[in-house]
């Protein structure tokens, strides 16, 4: 065998594949610059490219056919929650592996998975720290806003809490949420204006996917500015506001763990190769208008890591690169020394804190002083205190 | 649900409860006046009379399709119904079989059951058949498949799962097949016969269904004068042990049939006689026969 | 005006058309006989273009047609009222006649005298044809096709289900419409007496073969009534 | 009168002789053939059924089920239904919430509750939740709930006589309408991720190859026994008059029978069979969550039938295994291509194949028989009765084709 | 913190009135980098002695057109580099980074600005001016306020200073000013004055002034709720507009011709793409000026480009179907998974973005808390004249007779010398194109995507039933109707509940009406 197979498990058709396709091509292009500098431990990677369709239960089938058909080593994929927790049985069973690289609610740490996205508290904690913030603006009152599925229904949850914790009174947040594709946000926004006049309000967006246009655009003609109602979102970066007309939502903010407009010489290399891959490959959109993320920097953090420790363990056996992962760095994109946590099979993050400029990217307004490490387990959530911080079965 | 409204909800079925029982009452009231003389479900035609409508009405938007129009069927007759076109004979039939509601009026069969409170297929079960003006047969099955659904047998859903033919009902469905002229034609869909073919076909049906009352909408157009003569011929032969009500424009043919004639016009009953009667009645000839 | 020769015409496998010939004359009414399933319907189609013939010419108005599509037949100047009425149920009586005129310029105006010939129609211009009784219907589509005053009327047994006056009126009609001898008109009829009062030739068929022909005046004689019947 | 004239055809058997042993040929194959094959051959064997290949048969089969359940209501009966989904989802949920039951204090929160519900708070079950410890209640569930929900929904739609696209529209509404509210966490299914990560049936763990076998017979047996059981319907003289329904719904009324008892009957099974495909589904695939009830998921169970071929019982199956085949092995293949793929073979399908995949095998047994040159003639005469114009009918088949008329007059 | 800094800057801009002088370096550099409350002080310094620089660069920060390196600050002005302070032209270094300003710098700048146009002569500019000073009040500012309205000859700037220095005098430590301010502000009637005293609320100590707040938001809650109503019904009437577009296409090919039209969300679809074209058409080949013409533009773009696809489908695939409807369904199932597939090839399967022209951004303020956003109002027109044209064409065309004849009889009407075949194509391409044209029109308010047709699919077919399939009139009854009811129950139970509610009342709807809103009655119905 001389080549090592690698499994990618992302959407291309479906209602995900907006977001997803993206990342099997940001897995294709590390596949690529990986075997141009050798492989790893002399052999070449192959890519296996499947397409799950937006569709849950295919995602299990699809790992099951990767692990047990193709032999992949390693599996790269899954954006929506669901999603992973569909392949997460299988991924025990077969004992695979799969590098997950989006943000999530936590609630969950398997030995077989690697998050290499942020948990609660490396994104949506820092983003209400800062809102309540002077700089931020002080906001007193909370809109927590979502699509109505888990992980916002999650964030949400902890959230509340953490805002109860630092005294936000009950009648001060006011939780929304929409069905999945609303593209109607018309009242919503006219409730937000009017909980708005009741103090000093800031919005906490956990809408997913595609309502972010409808919202934003209806925020932008409505105009609700930035600076008398501020919106954070967890869920839109580059790629979501592609689709938008920013100029009247300057202001707006995102967290996220990585930004394309972060300055530094591992990004700058990082944009330029994905540019030139885009246009290589043609892809399209990225061919003309080259965009980067934070799904994609965590993935790219990802099957780097993973590569460091096949290399380490001399061997793709699942426990033995299991047990390489722990405590492994790489540069990130975002300007810091990456490492996979030694326990929780989670990245330290710096967590960033951007608002949107009138080009559709991030200003960093505010950031972490350094990396964050991961809290899968929220402590705002009851019982989370007695949970161990490292993968049960996993032999420590 | 809240208790109350439960109580509420219990309520108005003990009340809709009652109300069914009161009309089966006075169905099988029949049982009661007519001193045990017949069997339940059987017709109460102890009155003489198989088809009674009174002073029935219908209009469409503002259109009055059928005023005020009384008409009574004995039991056997053969009855025929004429009249210009538009006059609202197939809308009478659609009154009788369930189809239209009429805005007023009184429709019994037999001298117990209220027509307007019974469906289509109610109607149809109380022994009620019908053939279209428009010949509508089972086009995607065969011949012999729409012949046996219209076999007079228990139609509940149990009974059709369980149903096989027995040889009396596979004799009298032969009998049918030989009746119509379509014995060559088991098997072929029914979607695949002429016009003609399909008249056939439906009378057939009719014939299987063996109603008390049969309602036929110009049953011999498009059919040749030989193939309506023998239409006359089952039709004559039918009398007595069914009511018929029959619908037609071919003089001839009703007057080789024909004891009572009805002229509707206006949707009312315009004259009424033997055939020569209505002939002559010079507003039968201006609205309709022409000269 | 039109000339058919030697067509031949299948469904599902079954020969139904087997070597149909005939002509029929400008200012002359063709009457077609024959009974239930012999094949009338498929052969007025088949000269409408509505079913196509496997082999065999129709010429009319002397170019050949049997290439053409029903639309162009009708261009041409052919007239169909079809069996079972066909009108358009959901159009009202007035677009009904409308659609009649469809391959005439816009502005064409329903010719008046239809209105004199089916004064219910008049009456009902505004309701939905679907809504008319069935005789009513017939009486439309038989307006429709004499809107356009086609070249060659084909009508499929035009009287099914209309009273009896107004098939009267339909014999005057047809005998006038071939007397002002601009028209040539196939009839298809089952109604024996109004078919040989009407016919100038006629033709019966029997298993889509067309086995008897003549001049209408001879019918009596032939004995056209008893090949009907058999 | 005599009646020697017409021979009436006489009631055929269950199965013909051929049919029979094709029938056992399959239970053989989907009861002892795959066990060994999956379980005893070795892996590296060519005669070797992957356990992927197995997961993939039991599911399709289950998909199957659905097909041959919207054949009955819409190939038989004229109803197409777009929220079959939802009752494959709720005998789906039924079972997943006793496998969520079964999972115990094996759970990220140790805790008798399931996760979700340790996770919103919950202190103790919600009332629906009350018999899912019973695997006999869930079994009952599995049959009562769509069972119970299709009659209600059935018996106020039907009576109205709502028909046609109302009536697809409205079961579309159904299912939507359901699925945003599983989506919901307050509804008490898990919200979108719906239950997953299951541990055992029967005290029994799920991720050994036994059980797997046992899933996969199980469904099969049940695929081939509903197969029995509708064509033997279909065969019955419900089956005719669901039929006559479907073609003549008025004149089935003016003979007597009343339609709604018919429709509710034939839309209950079928619901409920789709419930029973639903059960089988969700300890196979190991998930179910409200996406199941999708709108794009009942379309798709209807174009599992259509391929197949409506209104034969066999088509429908094969129409499931030929879709669902071709999907998985696509999407592998060519991942970026397959929707190309898929949607030219629905289109190919409906143009060239318009009684299906079963259709056309007819259409070519009947070929053989009878090899008659009228036929194209008629194919185009029939096309040209649909409104298309000669000149463009030539690579078509007629619409009606395969329904052959069978004793044609000389 | 903020206000504090702001007070403390135009005090000392008041102790030196008159005295401007010019800006220099330093403060530029002060005000363009660092932290932001001394960037903040910098700046308020620099205001209370700008002169004309001072307020460009003010201007060019509030634009982000500013860049900075360790020593120096630029201006940056179409791609070329300035020196702030003598206007001269430089070479930009490469490491010059952008000045960030977050929201908080951004208030801050333009309370600066306010303040600079409070004295200038164009009415609009102070009017303006006055706004943006109402929302970050102070007492401090006072007398600023008091001089501008001693100046003031514009009444309605005149009324709006007057608010502001209600405003201003809320925080006051005078007790008698805030009693005072709290009741005059209580007939501003606007949100932001509902903030502005809500924020006073919660600070403040003397019960007599808290009621006089209360007292002042509640008749402010009194005025808003008309505002309310109008927002909700206004929202119904826009989402049923958009339900509406999204519907009339498919009452042509689905409701007049029978095709279960599965495709139709994609021919709404290469709409907006058509848009998207053309926006970036625009965008390359024509001046800036005229961008915002792009969308009349795209307008036939759109409309053509739908009907053109339209008519291949039909040409190639739905006309052989006629007749068939369920056929059609799994046909164009098939057609819709393939254009999804073809445009993800095309444009990628992530979003485009579709800019609102500057004409249709923003919103028209019709009551302080009703902003009618443009882009809704010019849908909601939009769709009311494609209903017009549509109605005109069906119901009053020949073309239009011709559509519904042959849709509902093939064979005859091409008996009655109608080509069919073109007829249809025309029929097809005319549903296929006001698809497009909804595509256009929603390109505005949603998401261009792969997956745009998929979110209306569903939506628009239950329009179209509800409203009785045919029935032109019935659909657009059905989509305001539901569109109203939606934003109705929206506003007290969500909008999840709303949209499952309304499925329900589509459900129960159906049962009372089997055949839609126009159900056909009679015997034509069943013909
Ligand atoms: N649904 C309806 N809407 C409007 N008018 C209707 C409707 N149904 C029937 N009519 C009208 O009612 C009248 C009676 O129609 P009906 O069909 O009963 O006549 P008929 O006597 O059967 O005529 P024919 O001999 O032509 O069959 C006609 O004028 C018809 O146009
Ligand atoms: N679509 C079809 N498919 C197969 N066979 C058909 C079809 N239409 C008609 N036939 C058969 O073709 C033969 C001729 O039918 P046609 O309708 O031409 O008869 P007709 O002479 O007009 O009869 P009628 O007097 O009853 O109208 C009949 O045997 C009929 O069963
Ligand atoms: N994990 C998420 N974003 O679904
Ligand atoms: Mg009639
Ligand atoms: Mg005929």
């Amino acid at each position: 065998q001389d080549t090592i197979k690698v499994g990618i498990l992302h959407s291309l058709s479906g209602t995900m594949a907006i977001s997803e396709t993206v990342l099997k091509d940001t897995v294709l292009m590390a596949i690529d610059d990986i075997n141009a500098k050798g492989g790893v431990l002399g052999k070449k990677l192959e890519p296996v490219v499947v397409d799950p369709a937006s569709n849950w239960p295919l995602f299990a089938e699809k790992t099951k056919q990767l692990l047990g058909q193709d032999k992949v080593s390693v599996i790269f994929g899954c954006w929506t929650s669901v999603s992973r927790k569909s392949v997460l049985p299988v991924l025990e069973e077969m004992n695979g592996l799969l590098f997950y690289p989006v943000q999530y609610e936590g609630e969950e740490l398997s030995k077989n998975v690697f998050y290499t996205g942020a948990a609660p508290n490396q994104q949506a904690i820092p983003a209400v720290d800062y809102l309540m913030s002077k700089e931020g603006g002080g906001a007193k009152r909370w809109v927590l806003l979502g699509t109505d599925y888990v992980y916002p229904r999650t964030t949400n949850k902890i959230l509340r809490a953490y805002l109860k914790s630092k005294g936000v009174k009950e009648s001060d947040i006011d939780e929304k949420y929409t069905p999945f594709g609303h593209s109607d946000y018309q009242t919503i926004v006219a409730d937000i204006k009017k909980f708005s006049a009741g103090g000093k309000t800031a919005v906490v967006s956990t809408i997913n996917g595609d309502s972010n246009v409808p919202f934003y655009k209806e925020l932008g003609n409505a105009g609700l500015k930035a600076k008398d109602v501020p919106v954070v979102a967890f869920s839109v970066g580059e790629e979501e506001l592609r689709g938008v007309d920013t100029k009247p939502l300057v202001g707006h903010l995102a967290a996220w763990n990585y930004f394309m407009s972060l300055k530094n010489p591992t990004n700058t290399a990082f944009i330029k190769q994905w540019s030139d891959y885009a246009k290589a490959k043609n892809i399209p959109g990225h061919k003309d208008k080259p965009l980067t993320n934070d799904p994609m920097e965590a993935t790219w953090i990802g099957i780097h890591m993973w590569k460091q420790a096949v290399e380490k363990a001399k061997s793709t056996d699942t426990d033995k690169v299991i047990a390489a992962m722990a405590g492994q760095t790489f540069n990130a994109p975002s300007g810091i020394v990456s490492k996979m946590d030694e326990k929780n099979h989670h990245l330290h993050k710096s967590v960033f804190i951007g608002e949107i400029k009138a080009d559709g990217q991030f200003n960093v307004v505010w950031k972490t002083p350094g990396p964050v490490r991961a809290k899968p387990w929220s402590p705002f959530i009851e019982g989370n205190d007695k949970k161990p911080d490292y993968p049960s079965g996993k032999s420590m | 649900m809240t208790p109350d409204l439960m109580e509420a909800g219990a309520e108005r079925v003990a009340r809709h409860a009652h109300h069914i029982d009161q009309a089966l009452q006075t169905e099988s009231g029949g049982r009661a006046a007519g001193y045990g003389r017949h069997a339940t479900g059987e017709v109460d035609v102890t009155h003489g009379r198989i088809l009674y409508l009174e002073d029935v009405s219908v209009s469409f938007d503002g259109f009055k399709a059928i005023n005020k129009l009384s008409l009574d069927i004995a039991p056997g007759e053969l009855r025929c119904i004429i009249g210009p076109n538009g006059a609202g004979k197939t809308t009478m039939m659609d009154i009788i079989t369930g189809k239209t509601r009429p805005d007023e009026g009184t429709v019994f069969f037999g001298s117990t059951i209220d027509l307007l409170r019974h469906k289509e297929a109610e109607i149809a079960q109380l022994g009620i058949g019908r053939k279209f003006q428009k010949p509508t047969v089972f086009e995607h099955l065969t011949v012999f498949e729409n012949l046996e659904l219209a076999l007079k047998t228990d139609k509940g859903v149990k009974a059709s799962m369980m149903f096989r033919l027995d040889s009396a009902q596979a004799d009298r469905l032969a009998e049918v097949l030989h009746t119509i002229h379509l014995e060559d034609s088991v098997l072929r869909l029914a979607g695949n016969l002429s016009h003609g073919q399909k008249q056939w076909l439906e009378i057939g049906m009719l014939l299987m269904q063996d109603p008390k009352l049969l309602l036929l909408d110009e049953p011999v157009a498009g059919m040749t004068d030989e193939e309506t003569a023998r239409t006359a011929e089952l039709f004559l032969s039918l009398k007595g042990k069914h009511s018929l009500m029959v619908v037609e424009h071919d003089m001839s043919f009703i007057r080789t049939i024909s004891e009572i004639v009805t002229v509707l016009c206006d949707g009312a009953v315009l004259a009424q006689g033997t055939l020569d009667e209505v002939q002559a009645d010079e507003r039968v000839i201006e609205v309709y026969l022409g000269r | 005006m039109l000339s058919v020769k030697n067509i031949h015409q299948y469904y599902g496998g079954s020969h139904i058309l087997r070597d149909v010939s005939f002509e029929a004359r400008l200012g002359k009414v063709t009457v077609l006989l024959g009974r239930n399933g012999v094949g009338k319907t498929t052969l007025l189609k088949s000269l409408m273009g509505l079913v196509p013939i496997k082999s065999g010419s129709i010429e009319f108005d002397g170019a050949p047609i049997q290439k053409k599509t029903p639309y162009e037949r009708a261009r041409a100047g052919m007239g169909f009222v079809p069996q079972g009425r066909e009108i358009f149920a959901r159009l009202t009586v007035e677009e009904n006649l409308r659609m009649g005129l469809a391959y005439k310029s816009g502005g064409t105006p329903i010719p008046p005298e239809l209105y004199e010939l089916f004064p219910v129609l008049k009456q009902m211009l505004n309701r939905r044809g679907g809504d008319l009784s069935g005789g009513q219907q017939q009486q439309l589509a038989i307006a429709r096709a004499l809107a356009p005053k086609p070249k060659l009327l084909i009508l499929d047994e035009p009287t099914e289900g209309i009273q009896p006056s107004i098939i009267k009126d339909i014999g005057r009609v047809i005998r006038m419409l071939a007397d002002r001898g601009d028209m040539a008109i196939v009839l298809c009829e089952q109604y024996y007496d109004f078919a040989q009062e009407l016919a100038d030739d006629y033709l019966v068929m029997e298993r889509g073969e067309v086995i008897a022909r003549g001049l209408g005046k001879d019918m009596e004689a032939q004995g056209v009534r008893q090949l009907v019947a058999i | 009168m005599s009646n020697s004239a017409a021979v009436l055809p006489s009631k055929g058997p269950l199965l013909s002789g051929k049919g029979w042993t094709v029938f056992f040929v399959a239970l053989i194959a989907v009861c002892a053939l795959a066990p060994v094959l999956n379980i005893m051959v070795p892996a590296g064997s060519a005669l070797h059924m992957s356990d992927y290949a197995v997961a993939l048969v039991g599911k399709i089969m289950c998909y199957a089920i659905c097909a041959l359940a919207m054949d009955l209501i819409w190939g038989y009966t004229g109803i197409l239904s777009l929220g079959h989904g939802m009752f494959f989802a709720l005998g789906g949920y039924m079972m997943g919430m006793y496998l969520m039951r079964q999972i115990g204090r094996d759970g990220n929160y140790k805790s008798d509750l399931p996760d979700f519900m340790v996770f919103l708070d919950w202190k103790t079950l919600p009332w629906h939740w009350t018999f899912s410890d019973s695997f006999v209640a869930t079994l009952v569930l599995i049959v009562a709930v769509p069972g119970l929900i299709a009659f209600v929904f059935g018996f106020f739609a039907f009576r109205s006589r709502i028909k046609g696209v109302y009536f697809s529209i409205i079961t579309q509404a159904m299912t939507f309408a359901a699925m945003l509210l599983f989506f919901r966490n307050e509804t008490g299914f898990g919200g979108n991720n719906g239950f997953t990560d299951f541990k055992r049936i029967l005290g029994i763990p799920i991720q050994t190859q036994e059980m797997r076998m046992t899933l996969f017979a199980l469904t099969g047996l049940t695929l081939l026994g509903f197969f029995l059981f509708s064509k033997w319907l279909i065969g019955s003289k419900f089956g005719r008059v669901l039929q006559a329904i479907r073609d003549a719904e008025t004149r089935v009324m003016f003979s007597g029978y009343n339609p709604l008892g018919y429709k509710l009957t034939i839309w209950v099974i079928s619901a409920i069979m789709c419930g029973v495909a639903g059960a089988l589904y969700v300890p196979q695939v190991g998930i179910i969550n409200p996406g199941e009830m999708s709108a794009a998921n009942s379309i798709e169970i209807a174009i599992w039938a259509a391929v197949g071929g409506r209104a034969t019982l066999i088509g429908p199956i094969i129409g499931a295994f030929i879709v669902n085949g071709a999907k998985s092995w696509l999407t592998v293949a060519y991942p970026e291509y397959w929707l190309y793929f898929l949607g030219a073979l629905f289109i190919a399908v409906t143009l060239f194949l318009p009684d299906g995949i079963v259709g056309l095998v007819r259409k070519w047994m009947a070929r053989a028989k009878a090899p008659s040159e009228g036929r194209r003639e008629a194919r185009r005469s029939m096309a040209v009765e649909q409104g298309v114009e000669p000149a463009a009918v030539a690579p078509t088949p007629p619409p009606l084709a395969g329904v052959e008329p069978k004793g044609a007059r000389a | 913190m903020l206000r504090t800094l702001l007070s403390s800057a135009l005090a000392a801009c008041l102790l030196v009135t008159g005295v401007a002088h010019a800006l220099t370096a330093d403060e530029a550099k002060a005000i363009a980098s660092g932290e932001s409350e001394a960037r903040i002080a910098a700046l308020n310094k620099a205001v209370a002695t700008a002169d004309d620089k001072t307020a460009a660069f003010i201007q060019a920060m509030s634009d982000d057109a500013v860049k900075f390196t360790a020593d120096k600050v630029f201006v940056i002005k179409d791609d070329k580099a300035f020196d702030p302070v003598t206007g001269a032209e430089q070479k930009l270094p490469d490491d010059a980074e952008d000045v960030v300003n977050n929201n908080m710098m951004r208030g801050a700048l333009d309370a600066a600005q306010a303040a600079l146009k409070l004295t200038s002569k164009d009415d609009a500019v102070r009017a303006e001016a006055a706004q943006a000073l109402f929302k970050e009040p102070d007492e401090s500012r006072l007398p600023l306020v008091e001089k501008a309205l001693a100046a003031e000859a514009n009444p309605k700037i005149k009324a709006q200073l007057e608010l502001v220095r209600a405003a201003s005098m809320l925080s006051s430590t005078d007790k008698d000013k805030r009693l005072a301010a709290a009741s005059d502000l209580g007939a501003s009637r606007s949100p932001e004055t509902k903030l502005l005293l809500n924020q006073r609320l919660a600070d403040e100590t003397e019960a007599d002034v808290k009621a006089a707040i209360a007292a002042s938001i509640r008749s402010i809650d009194g005025s808003l709720v008309w505002g309310d109503r109008i927002n909700a019904i206004f929202s119904g009437i826009s989402l049923g507009s958009v339900l509406l577009l999204a519907a009339l296409g498919l009452a042509i090919t689905y409701g007049l011709m029978g095709v279960i039209n599965m495709a139709h969300g994609e021919l709404m679809m290469i709409g907006a793409y058509a848009t998207y074209v053309m926006q970036g058409i625009f965008q390359r080949y024509f001046p800036e000026s005229a961008f915002g013409w792009y969308l009349v533009a795209a307008i036939p773009v759109a409309f053509l480009a739908s009907a053109l696809v339209g008519a291949v489908l039909e040409r190639g695939v739905i006309r052989f179907l006629y007749g068939r409807p369920l056929e059609t369904l799994l046909a164009t199932w098939g057609i819709s998974l393939m254009l999804q597939q073809l445009v993800r090839s095309l444009f990628g399967a992530q979003n485009v973005g579709v800019e609102n022209p500057s004409w249709m951004s923003g919103g028209l303020t019709m009551l302080s808390n009703v902003v009618l956003p443009w882009n809704r109002i010019c849908i909601i027109i939009f769709a009311g004249l494609v209903l017009l044209a549509m109605g005109w064409l069906i119901g009053r065309t020949r073309l239009g007779l011709f559509v519904r004849g042959v849709t509902q009889n093939r064979p005859i009407a091409s008996c009655m010398g109608v080509n069919t075949a073109r007829i249809d194509t025309y029929a097809f391409a005319l549903g296929s194109g006001i698809a497009g044209l909804a595509g256009c029109a929603l390109s505005q308010i949603g998401n261009v995507g792969p997956d745009l047709g998929q979110s209306y699919i569903v939506d628009s077919f239950m329009v179209v039933v509800m409203g009785g399939v045919g029935q032109l009139a019935g659909t657009v009854y059905a989509a305001m109707g539901l569109g109203i009811l939606n934003k109705f129950i929206e506003g007290w139970a969500g909008a999840v509940l709303a949209k499952i509610a309304v499925l329900v009342f589509i459900i129960i709807f159906i049962q009372k009406r089997p055949q839609g809103i126009f159900a056909m009655k009679g015997r034509s119905a069943e013909a």
